[in-house]
């Protein structure tokens, strides 16, 4: 009998496929100082660190000095930021965003609870996976990039009936609206919605994602937008916010 | 349950694509596993035709039509089709049937006239979302089970993806959280396939028949998914791989509980499945990269008995419908290896095949039948529960890909996978003990019901 | 003219894929032929981007990226782009300039930017539609060399399937006419050939571009597809082999004009231009499955050096625009054979190939490299014509094909097999005679004007 | 070196390909006697033969015993249907049927110079190729076709633009419309044309086939039915003759 393995194991590889990874891996970046205040410092690399057990202790002690608002604004908020930027940038992976941003929000809540109120967020998004389908992970995703950038996500969950996602848009009438499907059979719910929506006056853009759903499906009905990658979803709201309709919304990120 | 502790193949060089010692013999007297490898087709329906029964059964018959006429048109003798439920057809599980009656009628007609030897897959939509739902006690889960009814009065094969662990996978994996993963595969997704086989299989054998099998789709196909092409940053590939070593513990439950293959498609994890049972088992590599894109697109056919296309909408191409263009492409990768097969170079044709892939990506290097079976053999070294054979499975992973030079990570993925197995090794030895630790550590994961596990 | 009088190979044993005698080298250092075997993808824009030149630049750009991109997200380090002309790219040869300077770029980008190798073919429709316009003298004869001038700018191949003699073939061919065919190939089509390929030789070297080569595929393939599958009852099968083997000298002009190869991909006469030529050539099978559906799928790869897909559609798949789907599949076919030939197993592989389909078809039959050979040596021992040499190829054919047992023809096939060659063996021995017949039998066919071919 | 021709030459091929063409083979069946007519039968015999060459022969002797109504009727005409049967039966293939064609055509022209008038046609067809196609045969062969069953061709060619299709419906007012394109790019012209017709109220069954064209595509316009298989024009227009409708075509037809 033959025993190859050997020989596979000698073979010269470049002919065959060219680890392109190993080329691209980028230069390790740091984050950056984002305050000259030492304890400030310390909360923001808590938070770019992920570290959701140790944030805790470092904002419980910086709130014995400084302002719950200041330590959102000059700690919390820029740790994250700079996670953010160097996810953009290639260097860090998901679970860094993540962990971070899971580490940001604790933090938040503990300044919260000494504010005594909650703090303002930028503006409401509702994200919601198409009725009969059950693949969320990437709303999961959308979700946590959302909550990192300061919006207060309306989730929705997996497998949502049409009346139930217009009826959270009437409630809470957010800046915009997410949809995820992963089958070509669940995202005929969108354009129903959008019907819907349109129908009730509602023009918010609604951002549909999800790896069956193609550019050409979306930008077929009104107020639909293509979100190709869950990194968008933020940078969407943020549009969004802005003021900007679903046209423009889509002119800048579709075609 | 007792867990296998034992391989099939006492070496990895025995394993070869088309033969499983354990074969299977479907209703119209196709032999799978027997020494061929055969193609399965995967058509899936185009968006709007879930609109009604009619138009849904329409459209499968029109697939497997397809399909069916091009095999006789370009003479391909064998062929199996899978139809993957969509969620319509396990919600209604009287649809599920009914496609299932039409196709087993096809292909008595392309038999009688022609000659074609064909056999029908039906895999249940698991709609029983386990953040929603009790796994084990829902409308979902007896709609679930009811096709399976349905559908094993009709078919040869029947076959699900399950959920079992979900909640808590998804949570984990973007949070780099070996633990949590681990957690999710082998110990609920374990409890939730040995809770949903042991119907299953009896359900068949009541029906005449053959409980094909599982796949970790929902947990080790999300990472691999998540975990991309080169270019992607979501997860490191070195997680990817480990948790498809883990997956293969939860997947063997089923063939534990009586399932005898052929194995699911998506289960990347099967080639390991294969060395420790020696059931035939479904592959999909290059020619499914109209589903998805993989690191390992020839390698995965070194062991298949069934080589598939996991799934491609219907619709229409140049040279004919998609589900006829890929059941010819996939029957003409079928006819290269049985070539092979005749002229008694299949060992060479293997060599080809795990060449190609080997050190392309850690995903497909361990998937080599050499590093799938010795991974096995980690698997069934260590049967003293679900839990010590998935942790054995990740540490072995991990050992083989470090232990081989040519083995390229970039810096963070090396790093990644340190971190990864030391975490690993510094759980506890013992299964109870590792249970009540995660029960504690999730128990705020939003949707997780132990019950559901039988906790 | 001095048609070719010798074969490159001196016995088909030595003829291999991924490697020609003859090897051509792109602008961005892609050696063709060179002992690789290198994907060529060739994606087709969606009904309605042809509507203006901006949607069709932006449809190419896309279909183009996502080739390029997938090739880097899965490792194939090697690609070939080709874009055929649609109609209006051609009618307007800035729009096909302007798409090949895009291209250009973009692989310059992906050149830096990750190192991949790749080079991109500009294949021109041929608007000149014989029986409509004067072939060698029309509006439509001078917009397809503007279009050669403007691609072979920008681009690393320009190749173009010639339409020399359609009308008379396709008048011939539903009427079992193989006297027909033959003139229409070998002397109408053949003539063409060298009338347009000298000028399109020169117009490639002055911008430093590689004249790549022709295709009989308007008549040869025309035949190939009305013969269809085993159910069609359009043409024997035995019909479409003979018009096979008479294509390999009207393709055979181009490269004695000066063309270089990579020759056209869908030019099933390829393996016997390589045997007798040397050069490098793409051909396409089972991964062209979404093109149209062949009985060669896999025996026709046993000597490429570009693995193409012949032509997909632009649009969304599961796993990413067809355009990236397809070019990942051919990427691992290509890695499965370039493995072998890492490995030694070149000859075992190629082996395989050629029994899958040996007898599955008698236009398989031809093509394996032994008879393709076989075919080569009739054409190049019979050089005193076209005319000769594609009758003696016809007849080499036709005996090969009742020479092998294993090689079952239904009766019909068998017979009309036997009546083709008594026909051709009727046929006078010298060019000049079978002309003067040919010219006064077809002289009411419509639309043929033998002032077209400088007659 | 290896030489491995000679095991491919032995390898059993049963798990490789089946040649499910031989199994397929339709016992041989011959043409049916049309008359008890001697000299009738010899011209349907050289119909069904597809001998054009020795037509005239037969049909100016049989002219000289028999009316050319009657050579038509009773003699040209039921060769070629034999012949339409056995290739419908799988017995035929295409050019033997090209072949009859062109002879029973040969044969009535005779019979036509006698008549001193052209024999009327079952009805008009317009047939063409999409603008900037030029991929015509499966035209060529719904011509013959066509042609073989009786009905008026009207040929517009290749690459012929949407304004002269047009043009010739409104001349010659035919029963159905067919149109072959093989491009994507090339059966846009089809809604076209089939705007443009109904805009004039033409109201004609408009039957689009060839390789690029889809039954989808076809029947997303009104008057489209999609022809599969240039055989069905035939029958398709016998439909349209006997005043079917084009959306009770489609319906029969299509789905
Ligand atoms: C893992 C998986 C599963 C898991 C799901 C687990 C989970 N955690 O969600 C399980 C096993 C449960 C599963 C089940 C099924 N699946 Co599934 N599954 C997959 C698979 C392999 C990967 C999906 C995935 O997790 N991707 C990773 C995430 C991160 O990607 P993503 O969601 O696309 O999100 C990314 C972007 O799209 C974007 N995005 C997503 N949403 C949004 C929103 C916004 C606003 C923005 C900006 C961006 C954005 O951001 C993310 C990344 O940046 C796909 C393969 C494929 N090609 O997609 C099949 C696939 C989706 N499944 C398929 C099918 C058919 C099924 C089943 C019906 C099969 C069956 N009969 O059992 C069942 C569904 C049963 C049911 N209840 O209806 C088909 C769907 C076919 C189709 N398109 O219609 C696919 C394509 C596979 C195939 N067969 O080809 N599946
Ligand atoms: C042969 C061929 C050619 C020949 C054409 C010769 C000829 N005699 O017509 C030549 C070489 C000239 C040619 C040229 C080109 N071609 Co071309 N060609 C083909 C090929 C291989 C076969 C087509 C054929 O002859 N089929 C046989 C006939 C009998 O089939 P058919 O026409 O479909 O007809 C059948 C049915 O459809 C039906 N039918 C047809 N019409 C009707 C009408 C009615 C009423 C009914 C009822 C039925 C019916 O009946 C017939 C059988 O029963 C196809 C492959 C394919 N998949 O189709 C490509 C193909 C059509 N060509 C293609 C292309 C791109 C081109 C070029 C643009 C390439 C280039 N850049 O040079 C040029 C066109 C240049 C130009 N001027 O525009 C593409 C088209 C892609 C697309 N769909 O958009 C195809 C699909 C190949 C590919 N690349 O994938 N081609």
């Amino acid at each position: 009998m033959l025993t190859l393995n050997g020989e596979i194991m000698k073979t010269k590889t470049s002919s065959i496929f060219t680890r392109f990874d190993i080329n691209l891996e980028v230069e390790k970046q740091k984050v950056r100082k984002v305050s000259t205040d030492e304890l400030l410092q310390e909360v923001a690399d808590c938070v770019a660190e992920g570290d959701d057990d140790e944030i805790e202790n470092i904002v419980k002690n910086v709130l014995k000095t400084k302002s719950p608002v200041k330590v959102i604004d000059e700690g919390l908020i820029p740790g994250m930021n700079e996670v953010t930027r160097l996810w953009d940038e290639g260097v860090y992976f998901l679970p860094q965003v993540i962990l971070s941003s899971d580490t940001m929000i604790a933090g938040i809540a503990l300044c919260e609870k000494r504010m005594g109120k909650l703090m303002e967020k930028k503006g409401k998004v509702v994200t919601h996976t198409a009725e009969g389908d059950i693949h969320d992970i990437g709303q999961v995703i959308v979700n946590a990039l959302l909550n990192a950038a300061g919006f207060e996500v309306i989730n929705l969950g997996a497998d949502v009936p049409v009346d139930e996602v217009v009826k959270a848009c009437k409630l809470h009438n957010p800046v915009m609206l997410t949809g995820t499907a992963l089958m070509t059979t669940t995202m005929t719910a969108f354009p129903k919605i959008a019907a819907e929506l349109k129908e009730l006056g509602l023009n918010i853009p609604f951002v549909c994602g999800g790896g069956a759903v193609s550019e050409e499906y979306v930008i077929s009905f009104d107020y639909g937008v293509w979100g190709k990658e869950a990194s968008q979803a933020s940078a969407m709201a943020e549009d969004a916010l802005k003021g900007l309709s679903w046209q423009e919304i889509r002119n800048k990120w579709n075609g | 349950m007792k867990l296998t502790s034992s391989m099939a193949y006492k070496n990895p060089q025995e394993i070869m694509f088309g033969k499983a010692i354990k074969p299977v013999i479907t209703k119209r007297g196709l032999k799978i596993g027997g020494g061929n490898v055969i193609p399965e087709i995967v058509p899936h329906p185009r968006p709007g035709r879930e609109k009604d029964k009619g138009t849904l059964i329409r459209e499968f018959e029109r697939a497997n039509d397809d399909a069916l006429e091009r095999c006789v048109n370009v003479g391909h003798p064998y062929l199996v089709i899978e139809n993957e439920h969509i969620y319509q057809m396990t919600n209604n599980p009287s649809w599920g049937g009914e496609i299932a009656a039409q196709t087993a009628h096809q292909m008595d007609e392309y038999k009688d006239k022609y000659g074609l030897i064909a056999a029908y897959r039906s895999t249940i939509a698991d709609i029983r979302k386990p953040d929603i739902v009790n796994m084990r006690d829902s409308d979902q889960t007896r709609k679930v089970f009811e096709s399976f009814n349905e559908c094993a009065r009709h078919s040869d094969i029947v076959s699900i993806e399950s959920m079992g662990g979900k909640e808590i996978f998804d949570y984990s994996i973007i949070r780099n959280d070996i633990t949590g993963m681990l957690f999710a595969q082998a110990i609920l997704g374990g409890r939730d396939v040995e809770w949903i086989w042991k119907q299953i299989v009896k359900i068949a054998k009541k029906h005449n028949c053959i409980p094909g099998g599982d796949t970790d789709c929902a947990q080790a196909n999300t990472a691999m998914f998540m975990a991309g092409g080169f270019l992607s940053k979501n997860i490191p590939h070195t997680l990817a791989a480990l948790c498809r070593a883990i997956s293969a513990g939860r997947t063997l439950v089923a063939y534990e509980c009586g399932a005898t293959g052929p194995g699911k498609d998506c289960a990347y994890e099967n080639p390991i499945i294969k060395a420790i049972t020696g059931i035939p088992i479904a592959t999909e590599g290059k020619t499914s990269a109209c589903a998805h894109s993989a690191l390992c697109g020839n390698v995965i056919a070194a062991v298949c008995d069934l080589w598939s296309n996991e799934a491609v909408e219907f619709h229409d191409m140049f040279g004919g419908s998609s589900a006829a263009v890929f059941t010819e492409i996939l029957g003409y990768d079928a006819a290269l290896m049985n070539a092979s097969v005749e002229l008694g170079y299949q060992k060479q044709f293997q060599a080809c095949l795990i060449a190609s892939d080997r050190y392309r990506d850690p995903q497909a290097f361990i998937l080599c039948p050499d590093n799938a079976w010795t991974i096995g053999k980690a698997i069934t070294d260590n049967s003293e529960s679900c839990f010590t054979r998935a942790r054995a499975a990740a540490l072995k992973c991990g050992e083989l890909i470090l232990g081989d030079p040519k083995m390229m990570l970039t810096a963070f993925e090396n790093k990644s996978l340190l971190d990864y197995l030391k975490e690993l090794d510094s759980l506890p030895d013992n299964e109870g003990d590792f249970i009540d630790i995660c029960l504690k550590k999730y128990s705020k994961v939003k949707g997780f019901n132990p019950a559901s596990y039988g906790f």
